[in-house]
């Protein structure tokens, strides 16, 4: 495990002393914060807002076999605390991806992983074919959230049987050392029959939560508002959504690596997240709201680690789950006012 | 390069049916040309409104005792805009910018036409300044569906060679569409080029006129936008290249400002079947 | 189906005359607004800030069998745009309810929707038998949110087969005639299955959705800040979740009567929970914002329906599910600056 | 009966480390007793913060150009806090009260005992005026923290008997805790009855102190409320009735004013194994 403390830009005389570095089944990353899959498109854009290097890595927008187009607009929606997308997986396709997205991030410097998305297992398996032979991957995420467009579109998250399926066919085609992250739906029964299916298949880890199933009717044309119907809900409204998947997760799973995102806008929130048993989060919608934010929470969970007398990012992970404090005799006399 | 500054109100103030916001905007307003927008943080820390929103940049100062300040017009459209023209003097603000592929303007001197619709009429004031500057003549409809909906139309007048104002409801010069006297002032000035900003529908028309009359346009377009940056995909419409290909171009890295005849006008807002990537049947 | 028009304290000079009533499988109701389970008590204390006549129906708290403490405190933790909760049911058991409740309910001339809910399938048999001698109940609604104690805590709703047998228990044990309304959790893979399967067991509807399963760490005590760890996610934050529940049930059940419920906070919320299928809807947490919500929401509803040219209310339900227009020939001639 | 209020802000003055604010509330500040409390609602339409905030009603005046004013002490805590103490003269704020069950007042003038911890001395003042109008002698004790978190320390000494300060720090009065100098006092005065509000260790000290000296006490808690008028059950504790059972009750509409040797002080937080509906081991 690498132990690289932050340093460069996002150092500051002010931050306190802690290892920030990750370690996510045979990743090593030096700092914990990733961007979101489809919030960060391929890095690019953020690199004016922040050094990409400082964070722990970018994980790229899904990608396809084949240029898409993604669906009609509108795409989005804002709700409370949230906001809707239906974007439809828009993208160049893998193979102008690795030539013009993959190169120039490798030039930069940056960490990445990739995400893939298929609309049949056998899209999948060719994807991580297709990546095997490149260098600069550090990781695949599998977005399992995709329509299966040989079951009438049933989405492979879903049902354990469909998440595996995917799950093994990349395991099979990526080098084996190649740590692989599902990513999961929250909009199951039971996400831990779930992991238990992606991790019997061969994934390294999870990624939780993606999007949480949603909908918004325009009132005025009362309509659908997004052209794809339904679409994505994302943001802090999902946040304890979030929580509650890590948290079911990692008490089932007690090593499992687990990349957490969701609703995660600052260093306080990033924690609640590693507290509940994340390795790494990522940072997703509160780009659109502020195009600094990996950076930002990475800095402010370094100081909310600093601050509650943590050393070493990795002993935080998972700390809410420790054993309850023996019962404190409440000594009356105790009190003071300072706790008021 | 965009930047991402805390800048400060400087004045709110009441335009027609406008307001008009000034702003500190250091390390933005140096870099700003026409045509440019800018988004900004809404509703504060513990908002409910995630999403920032965009405007026009109207005008810039770049210096001055707040250093760098802007101004932008601001139409109430929903909550965020209504908390906008609600701040007070001294309050801060998010600001990101400048962003977007300005408006191309002419080498040479030529005549062109600028077409604003409603606070479509803010970026056009910087345009026709900087055209003068070149030499080109600046012909200016402004329209708008009535008299207050129309912004900034005495000092465009003074900016302008003409002005010409049309209003839906009349109350104020023409009555009728921008569109109604487009053409025959592009045919009494030889029109090289039209510059314009506004609805949808008043865009295409525009496009359709300027290629009418084999003058360029460029249109400065208004999606909906979740990260102004480039990064969602929720902005895009189809455009085709310089390679013939229809693609699902991102209005606020690929445009705002778009070759009038480059971009599928009748098809916003559906993914065209021939553009690069489109759902097939038996496909996605 | 009776056709009044609110009246009384409701009434405004400018309120549009819309006829609001609406019709829940036998259950006719002058208006469609309803308080939600758990956040209206038992209507009393309501009735300071609202005449509770005016409003569709009091849905009331969820009620036991047996007196019920509920859980520790903290009990919940407010979040972006929502709250989570994890009360336990504390309630008095159903004898005290209908003596004391019950009884003050009737005199006040209110009607009442009572929610019922029980940890075996069992003790929703015997609620719906006790429930059978009191004359006042228009219709049951069936909470069944609730972990059966004789499967692992596994919660009734999140199975088709045990969410089937508890309404299944209480349509066997209550009047043929009373309207029975299942209440829906929205943490399943797939709602429409185990619509399905309570419509089956005998439900006159349903009531989509009960609180999202949610989580919150506090960074302060780093341990899970709900006494109960987990607890449900209410308010606007989840209204995105609602809507597309209402849509998809409505879609497979194009007349099944739905109370539709989930971060309504306006009349515009109430309008697109109608839009998307709903033929009532019930305020839950924006009665702690704001407690004269649920008749300041009718009002507002009223208004909305009024401004958009519906005369009826029922006219509005499933509204958003119509045939899309013809495409319409963009005629380019025809834009003004009206529609900026 | 509590009713809701659109209200506006008249004045936010600092007070050490409290904001002190006036209000308008029309119909509510007509209805007050000493420890009733208000909610309000915070951050505005657009805040992602749903839940109203409770507050102690420290002071009223029924009359006066506003109508009815009140006055509340607010210390800054989380966001809800800072929101408020950021208010601007004139702005709306909704209110809801008065709420409550408010103390109960001694029916002889007897020798009382009111206890103020922090911000807890705001809901005192008036029940110090109350009591003197009743003949009964009011000795104060008011601790805190340090000297900048004791609250209205001056005005209380006017209306008090006897006046005695305690800090954690020594930075005002007596280094220590008011429970320290509480028992000398009620012996010195022959105390009948305590009124304290504070933190809850507080709380319960002076609970068992005024037992020990066969006094009464009357305790004003504060639990998180999401409603503050009794409907959702989030702010409940153990407390023994008349008939000896252990209930869970809700400290917005049975509290927050509670005989201080009913409440389990000791079991806050936990559901007692003996309360009523309590969960078995083989049960829910
Ligand atoms: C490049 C660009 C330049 C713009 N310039 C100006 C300007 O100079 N002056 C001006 O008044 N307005 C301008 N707009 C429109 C302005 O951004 C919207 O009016 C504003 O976002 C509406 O926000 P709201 O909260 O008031 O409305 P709401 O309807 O509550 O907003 C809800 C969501 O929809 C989005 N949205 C709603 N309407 C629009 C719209 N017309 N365009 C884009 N997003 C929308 C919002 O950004 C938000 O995410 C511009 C938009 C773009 C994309
Ligand atoms: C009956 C009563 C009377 C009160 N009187 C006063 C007073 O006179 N002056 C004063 O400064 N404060 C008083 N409080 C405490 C005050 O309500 C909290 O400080 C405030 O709710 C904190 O809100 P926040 O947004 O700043 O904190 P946050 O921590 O952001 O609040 C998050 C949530 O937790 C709740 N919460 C957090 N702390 C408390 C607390 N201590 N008590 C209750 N709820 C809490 C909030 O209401 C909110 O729902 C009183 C509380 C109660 C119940
Ligand atoms: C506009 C948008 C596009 C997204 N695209 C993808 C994607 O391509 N692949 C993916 O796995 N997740 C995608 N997501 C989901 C996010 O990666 C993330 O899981 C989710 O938004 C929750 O995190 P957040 O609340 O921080 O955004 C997208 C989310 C948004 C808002
Ligand atoms: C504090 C609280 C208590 C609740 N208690 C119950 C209950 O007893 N029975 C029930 O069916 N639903 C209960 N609910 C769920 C609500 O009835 C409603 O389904 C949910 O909160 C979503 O609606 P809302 O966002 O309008 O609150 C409770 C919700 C809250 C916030
Ligand atoms: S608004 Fe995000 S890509 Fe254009
Ligand atoms: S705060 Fe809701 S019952 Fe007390």
């Amino acid at each position: 495990m690498t132990r690289a403390l932050i340093k460069g830009p996002v150092a500051d005389a002010a931050l306190p002393e802690v290892d920030m570095s990750t370690s996510l089944g045979g990743l090593a990353l030096p700092a914990p914060i990733l961007t979101a899959s489809g919030c960060a498109a391929s890095g690019r854009e953020l690199d004016q807002f922040f050094d990409l290097t400082s964070i722990g890595a970018i994980v790229t927008k899904s990608i396809m076999l084949n240029p898409r187009s993604g669906r009609a607009t509108p795409r989005m929606a804002e709700t409370p605390s949230g906001m809707l997308n239906s974007i439809g997986l828009q993208g160049p396709g893998i193979d102008r991806f690795i030539e013009h997205d993959l190169a120039w991030l490798e030039e930069r410097g940056a960490r990445v992983i990739v995400s893939i998305a298929g609309g049949t297992v056998d899209e999948y398996g060719k994807l991580a074919a297709r990546l095997r032979t490149v260098r600069s991957v550090a990781a695949i995420e599998v977005n399992i959230s995709c329509p299966n467009v040989e079951d009438r579109g049933q989405v492979f998250a879903c049902r354990a049987g469909s998440a595996s399926d995917v799950v093994h066919a990349v395991r099979r085609h990526s080098d084996p050392r190649m740590p692989l992250f599902a990513k999961l739906s929250p909009d199951v029964t039971d996400i831990v029959e779930i992991t238990d299916a992606v991790v019997r298949a061969g994934a390294t880890g999870v990624s939780v939560i993606n999007t949480v199933l949603g909908m918004v009717i325009d009132t005025d044309t009362m309509r659908p508002h997004l052209a794809g119907v339904t679409g994505g809900l994302s943001g802090p409204a999902i946040r304890p959504v979030a929580v509650r998947c890590i948290w079911q997760i990692r008490q089932a799973f007690p090593s499992l690596p687990i990349i957490g995102m969701g609703g995660v806008r600052s260093g306080k929130d990033a924690l609640e997240f590693v507290l509940a048993g994340a390795n790494a989060v990522s940072v997703g919608t509160a780009v659109f709201h502020d195009p600094s934010a990996p950076s930002r929470i990475q800095i402010e969970l370094q100081r909310a680690l600093g601050a509650r007398g943590f050393r070493r990012f990795a002993d935080a992970v998972g700390f809410a789950h420790r054993p309850a404090d023996l019962p404190r005799e409440e000594d009356p006399d105790e009190f003071d006012f300072i706790s008021e | 390069m965009a930047v991402q500054v805390r800048g400060e109100i400087l004045d709110v103030r009441r335009a027609g049916a406008y307001h008009v916001l000034s702003l500190t905007a250091p390390g933005i307003s140096e870099n700003v040309k026409p045509g440019h927008f800018l988004t900004l943080g809404i509703g504060g820390e513990e908002s409910s409104m995630l999403l920032r929103r965009a405007f026009a940049i109207h005008r810039v100062q770049s210096r001055g005792v707040y250093g760098g300040t802007l101004d932008i017009v601001v139409g109430v459209h929903g909550k965020g805009t209504k908390w906008l023209v609600d701040r007070r003097r001294h309050d801060p603000i998010d600001i990101v910018g400048p962003l977007g592929r300005p408006f191309v303007l002419p080498k040479e001197p030529v005549s062109t036409v600028l077409v604003g619709g409603g606070y479509g009429s803010a970026p056009l004031f910087m345009l026709a300044e900087q055209m003068r500057e070149r030499g080109c003549r600046v012909d200016v409809i402004l329209g708008a569906a009535t008299e207050e909906k129309l912004y900034g139309a005495l000092e465009l007048k003074r900016l302008a060679s003409t002005l010409t104002i049309t209003t839906d409801d009349g109350s104020l010069g023409q009555r009728g569409r921008v569109t109604d006297v487009l053409g025959s002032l592009m045919q009494a000035n030889d029109t090289a080029v039209v510059y314009a900003c506004g609805p949808m529908p008043m865009l295409q028309r525009v496009a359709e006129i300027a290629s009418d009359h084999q003058a360029y346009s460029q249109c400065a377009v208004e999606e909906a936008m979740a990260c102004g940056i480039g990064v969602c995909m929720t902005c895009v419409l189809p455009v085709i290249g310089e390679d013939g290909v229809t693609r699902m171009l991102r209005a606020c890295t690929e445009g705002p400002v778009f070759r009038g005849d480059r971009v599928r006008w009748s098809d916003v807002g559906t993914i065209p079947p021939d553009t690069l990537g489109a759902p097939t049947a038996g496909g996605h």
